[in-house]
């Protein structure tokens, strides 16, 4: 039974009646509490897609707020109640578990040729965690709402009337989900490799979600130690972050972005490890200079350590941490900008196809290439005094963010989604979509450039009428946005029950999950594989006859 | 140096808004040519070699050192420049220059108090400061964090609770700029907003006298209510005209019985208001937020008198 | 085809025999010292995790001594030091102890392991009951965080923020040696039914792991809240 | 890893790395004696150096803990890197942090000064004993 690494891996033929994961068992029981990283992916893909709805429907409502200056549909409390909401719940609910926790969680076992992560029970756990933050988050949301912003800055969120214990238990409990679906994917990488699996032969998605992982362990306890202060400073008076009892709220921050800088790059780092494999996939290209991307991940994650102060510019920090961190700022720039000059090499020389995930990567591209050289204004001292605060950095995240993380996100749900339900979508349908959410997210943010160095500050629900017009651009690009939202969950549902039968390898991947049947048995693989050669060797002499044999069109 | 707005930067008033401006533009044409270069490069290689052939299996190089070595080194000098460039422009906006006039400013939730060296409070949001001269602001808080926000004079700061911060600007030329709240401080931070206005440096010292001799004189007590209600914008969320934002309107107020949020009701009388100020939760008419900040401590009782009787003459 | 790979296969014939005969394999690991491995690795980057955890509470510490260095001594002389060095003594020895109990389950030895284990949850009561007399005489002197602060004798306004951290910490280092407690009760019945072996012990090594850690953090605590000379 | 391979079924079984008692007992010892050195040097008054000693003392403490009692010396290096790791990145922190708080109102006094003075040195009049 020797598998050579170009054998579909369901070649014997007594098993090809094993039942595919999604089909091995049924019932409300058999998803809640099962083992199966596959399966866990899944429950965690389909809550986080409902996260994202909540959190579109808030943003839609702020963009629908701020068409005219003054109260357009709700109060100024509702109004800052609704900010918050979006983004406490697309940060803590949404992005940060979205890539490694669904699509991570689903495909890097089988990338690995592994049967499961590390820790199944584990990975379930933290699946409950998401949960029960979840319902904490919703129990704020019912007690009053929450007003102080995704941030929590002291000492407004001490003094403020609303649910901030409930949101702080409720982010504290999301922070260990985050932890823990962490320290399983270090476990998993370092110790279940498939034989021949070596470290530079692993998908370049599997080192960005290792350096997501590192920073998931390092970082979010920050996070949580920083939220338990919050409420026992609440619920006691513990006095560290307030200036009333001599404690410091600039010293919160410090607290706050210890952990939320990285936590950027625990957003970001998946989207790039999307990027990495549709790039390579649709250029039919190992992805050029495979080991300095590698790399640039790894720096990325330790980098994102060093910077966190350049939220904190105007906030009060010494001159000396001011200008320590404004030059540590700028080192991330090259690596990021190693990424993006490899990515565009590999599309040199490529063979490349246009399918709807491709359109993705490309387009995240284009509009990382935006957010990352935007930042360089924001890192420079002189130009973020202004700048901070102001819709330009609201425009700034949400390229990196949303152009960045949210395009990839999508782009992989595209990629993978025959894999996970053995179902394709309408292909065309998908292309149309992509063109409302790239030319409407463009119309929406970009404005808010225009908006912010003009010193539209940002968290306003009135705003002086000369700001109106490029605010009425840039709430109508919202909608634009959502039609095509609303147009991909149309397609997506309809491929559940009416899409066409998926070929195990409908893109010509060569990476080890297009090696399984769409959608996998439950242990993935009949045999464990082998892997004798790079994860993107096209110009392997079998890898023309694996595509063609696996991708259903001869 | 152009004090002129432009397309993206609002017009530079202050002495270092143009080094600001000229740093912007500067790596603003740079993303652009970076920009167009890196998504040109992007569309070109796709067009070009888009797939003509399902079966095709393309080879091209899959890496170069030397490449790779000039686009991990280039970029850390060029972004080290930029570095430099941001530090200048910042040394010139963190130290102050010792002829600097000190003014110090108290926010609170939701409006500026400038106090001027003779003891002259700002009574209307607006800060006058003398052209051509640089002036250094002294700044804290009273409750949780504001942030100074001038967008034409390109600077920023923010007031932290418990701790001084300052930074200073001077100005170019005459006029009224906006002045912002940049960092979110609750329920009316979008309308913590204030005026700078930028005067003659003569008329500046009239004005400043003026409004000393004004201060220290003995005045009505609805007068003094009605300054006192300018100073720390109530008006930010009570009107006079009959219109609710925040809070109730003060229109008609006096002598109302209104029902409270508890269930019970009351007249709102001279007791009523005093508790209102000093223990904004007490009692909430019914329809409105529990989120006034209370004046204990900020309001002398001479002052209270003076709000009750401003309150009981709007009518 | 590599010898690698050639290995590697033969590895997996292996893999499918072993299958049958080792109850605490779990079906993802193909043999014993890879899942024992990943199960410590995983341990240790858990305790990383607490590291970073605590660590916040250590840099709120060290941000307030740099700023209030006389009050700091003022507040910690309130502190009793002989019942802050013998719970040092107290876990140190409960830490020798599970080091112990966990040898004892290499060499197939559950009873020992068992008597060991009960003598560090013995311990750790110990450490448990002087800090509850050390917690009630300062609750019944009012040297407690922020707002319940009522102590008089401290020179400093602002005595209360080092209790407030004194509380935070040895309250989030007591809530852990109480979870240790639970942990190691439950190996304790493992242990007595005889679970263990020189080829299965590796929930009691972790154990061990999280209890040393508990130590770690105190050994630091002890001189940097009670020793602020 | 499972890349690496064994002979024979033999081998297959796990061999545990037992310590003699000697050296659990030794590390014990030290680490009595070092909790004594610490309260020693605390009754002694050398300035900033109580903070070092104590916390250099600790450190070795740790160490020994986690070499011998945690295994780590003699335990797969990758254990010992990420706990190590963890301990760097805890150190960023602090050193971060500490960059800013002990710097603030160098280049300009007003900038980071306490309002509340009182706070820092100010003995309280009210209630004091002496």
């Amino acid at each position: 039974m020797t598998v050579t690494t170009f054998d579909p891996m369901h070649v014997p033929t007594e098993a090809q009646s094993s039942p595919n994961f999604l089909e091995s068992a049924h019932g409300i029981k058999s998803w809640i509490f099962t083992l199966d990283h596959k399966r866990i992916g899944i429950m965690y893909l389909w809550s986080i897609l409902l996260s994202f709805l909540f959190g579109g429907i808030a943003a839609l409502l702020v963009r629908l707020e701020l068409l005219t200056p003054q109260k357009t549909i709700m109060t100024a409390d509702q109004y800052n109640q609704m900010f918050t909401l979006h983004g406490g719940i697309m940060v803590f609910l949404f992005i940060i578990p979205s890539i490694p926790a669904s699509l991570g969680n689903f495909v890097l076992p089988i990338m690995l040729g592994a049967k499961d992560v590390a820790f199944p029970r584990l990975n379930l756990l933290s699946y409950y965690f998401w949960l029960t933050g979840a319902a904490l988050i919703l129990t704020a949301i019912c007690t009053g709402g929450i007003d102080t912003g995704w941030t929590f800055y002291t000492p407004y969120s001490t003094r403020t009337a609303t649910s901030v214990i409930w949101m702080g238990l409720g982010v504290f409990v999301l922070g260990f989900s985050s932890i823990f679906t962490g320290l399983n994917f270090i476990t998993t990488i370092h110790k279940l490799r498939a034989p021949g699996m070596s470290w530079f032969r692993m998908p370049l998605f599997l080192w960005s979600i290792y350096a997501t992982a590192l920073i998931q362990i390092l970082a979010t306890p920050v996070l949580a130690i920083t939220l338990l202060l919050l409420v026992v400073e609440r619920a006691f008076g513990l006095g560290i972050f307030d200036p009333k009892l001599g404690g410091d709220p600039v010293l919160f921050q410090h607290f706050f972005w210890f952990y939320s800088h990285p936590a950027v790059y625990i957003m970001i780092l998946p989207g790039m490890a999307i990027v990495s494999e549709l790039v390579a996939t649709f250029s039919r290209r190992p992805i050029f200079a495979y080991k300095s991307v590698a790399y640039s991940s790894v720096a990325l994650a330790v980098l994102g350590f060093l910077v966190w102060g350049h939220h904190m510019f105007v906030a009060g920090t010494s001159e000396f941490s001011t200008v320590l961190f404004s030059a540590l700022t700028f080192l991330v720039a090259i690596p990021s900008g190693v990424k993006l000059f490899n990515w565009l090499a590999t599309l040199y020389k490529g063979s490349i196809s246009f399918e709807s995930p491709m359109l993705y990567a490309l387009a995240f591209i284009f509009l990382f290439t935006i957010g990352g050289l935007t930042g360089i204004f924001l890192g420079t001292l002189s130009i973020d005094v202004h700048l901070h605060d102001t819709y330009f950095v609201v425009a700034h995240f949400h390229y990196v963010m949303m152009g960045g993380t949210i395009f990839a996100f999508v782009g992989g749900l595209h990629y993978w989604w025959p894999k996970m339900f053995g179902r394709m979508y309408n292909e065309l349908a998908a292309k149309i979509a992509f063109a409302f959410v790239f030319v409407g997210f463009n119309v929406t943010f970009f404005t808010q450039f225009i908006l912010g160095s003009r010193g539209m500050p940002r968290r306003y629900y009135n705003y002086p009428p000369q700001f109106q017009t490029l605010h009425i651009i840039s709430t109508v690009g919202s909608w634009i946005i959502a039609t095509g939202f609303i147009m991909m969950a149309i397609y997506f549902l309809r491929s559940l029950r009416h899409g066409k039968k998926a070929p195990d390898n409908p893109w010509g991947g060569l990476t080890l999950e297009w090696h399984t049947h769409s959608p996998p048995i439950t242990e993935n693989f009949h045999n464990t594989p082998i892997i004798t050669h790079g994860a993107y060797d096209y110009e392997h002499p079998d890898a023309k006859a694996f595509i063609l044999q696996t991708q259903g069109k001869i | 140096m152009n004090s002129e707005a432009t397309f993206f930067m609002p017009p530079a008033i202050s002495t270092y808004a143009g080094d600001v401006d000229q740093a912007y533009y500067w790596i603003y044409y740079l993303s652009v040519f970076l920009f167009v270069a890196m998504v040109g490069a992007m569309f070109y290689f796709v067009i070009k070699y888009r797939r003509k052939n399902s079966l095709e299996i393309p080879s091209g190089p899959q890496h170069s050192t030397v490449l790779e070595l000039t686009w991990t080194i280039l970029p850390f000098f060029l972004v080290m420049a930029i570095f430099l460039l941001g530090f200048k422009g910042y040394l010139k906006m963190a130290i102050a220059p010792s002829n600097a006039t000190e003014i110090h400013v108290t926010g609170r939730q939701w409006s500026w108090l400038f106090t001027y060296g003779n003891g002259v409070e700002s009574t209307d949001q607006v800060l006058h400061v003398p052209k051509d001269h640089p002036i250094k602001m002294i700044m804290t808080s009273e409750d949780v964090i504001h942030s100074f926000y001038v967008p034409a004079f390109r600077i920023k700061h923010d007031l932290i609770p418990g701790q001084y911060s300052s930074l200073w600007f001077e100005a170019k030329e005459v006029g009224k700029f906006d002045l912002f709240c940049a960092e979110y401080c609750g329920t009316s931070h979008s309308n913590m907003l204030g005026k700078i206005e930028v005067m003659e440096p003569k008329a500046f010292e009239t004005w400043l006298e003026h409004e000393h001799e004004e201060q220290n004189k003995a005045v009505a007590p609805e007068v003094l209510g009605q300054r006192l209600y300018t100073k720390f914008a109530c008006v930010t969320c009570h009107t006079t005209d009959g219109s609710p934002r925040v809070g109730p309107s003060f229109k008609g107020a006096y002598g109302r019985t209104e029902k409270f949020t508890d269930g019970t009701s009351g007249v709102v009388n001279d007791n009523y208001i005093r508790e209102s100020i000093l223990q904004p939760q007490a009692k909430i008419v019914a329809g409105f937020q529990p989120v006034m900040p209370t004046f204990q401590g900020q309001l002398k009782d001479s002052d209270i008198t003076a709000l009750i009787a401003f309150i009981k003459s709007v009518k | 085809m590599s010898a690698i790979d050639t290995e590697v296969i033969a590895n997996a014939k292996i893999e499918h025999a072993e299958h049958e005969h080792n109850p605490h394999l779990a079906h993802h690991f193909s043999e014993p010292e890879q899942q024992i491995s990943a199960a410590k690795l995983g341990m240790w980057a858990f305790l990383a995790q607490e590291v970073l955890f605590f660590g916040g509470l250590f840099v709120a510490l060290m941000v307030f001594r740099t700023w209030y260095p006389d009050m700091y001594r003022a507040a910690s002389s309130q502190l009793n030091v002989p019942f802050g060095a013998i719970n040092t003594m107290v876990l140190i020895c409960s830490s020798l102890t599970m080091a112990l109990a966990v040898r004892a389950t290499q060499l197939n030895r559950n009873r020992q392991a068992f008597w060991l284990m009960a003598a560090t949850v013995l311990l750790a009561g110990v450490f448990l009951v002087i800090k509850y007399f050390e917690y009630s005489h300062k609750f019944h002197e009012g040297q407690l965080p922020g707002h319940f602060y009522t102590f008089k004798e401290i020179p400093f306004d602002n005595a209360h923020m080092f209790f407030g951290i004194y509380f935070c910490m040895t309250g989030l280092h007591g809530l852990h040696v109480l979870i240790g407690m639970i942990v190691i009760g439950w190996m304790m019945v493992r242990a007595w039914r005889n679970e263990f072996s020189s080829q299965y012990y590796t929930p009691v090594e972790c154990t061990g792991l999280y209890w040393h850690l508990v130590d770690l953090i105190w050994i630091f605590l002890f001189p940097l809240l009670y020793l602020v000379k | 890893m499972s890349t690496t391979t064994h002979a024979d079924d033999s081998s297959h079984k796990h061999t545990p790395h037992v310590l003699p008692l000697r050296i659990y007992f030794g590390v014990w010892v030290a680490l009595l004696v070092l909790t004594a050195i610490t309260l020693a040097v605390s009754y002694y008054d050398f300035g900033e150096g109580n903070l070092i000693i104590a916390l250099v003392v600790a450190t070795i403490k740790a160490t020994l803990v986690s070499l011998f009692f945690m295994h780590l010396f003699y335990d797969h290096k990758l254990n010992a890197l990420v706990f190590g790791g963890s301990i760097v990145f805890l150190f960023l922190f602090f050193f971060f942090t500490l960059a800013d708080t002990t710097t603030r109102g160098q280049v300009d006094p007003a900038n980071g000064v306490f309002v509340n003075k009182h706070l820092q040195q100010k003995p309280s009049d009210e209630g004091h004993a002496h």
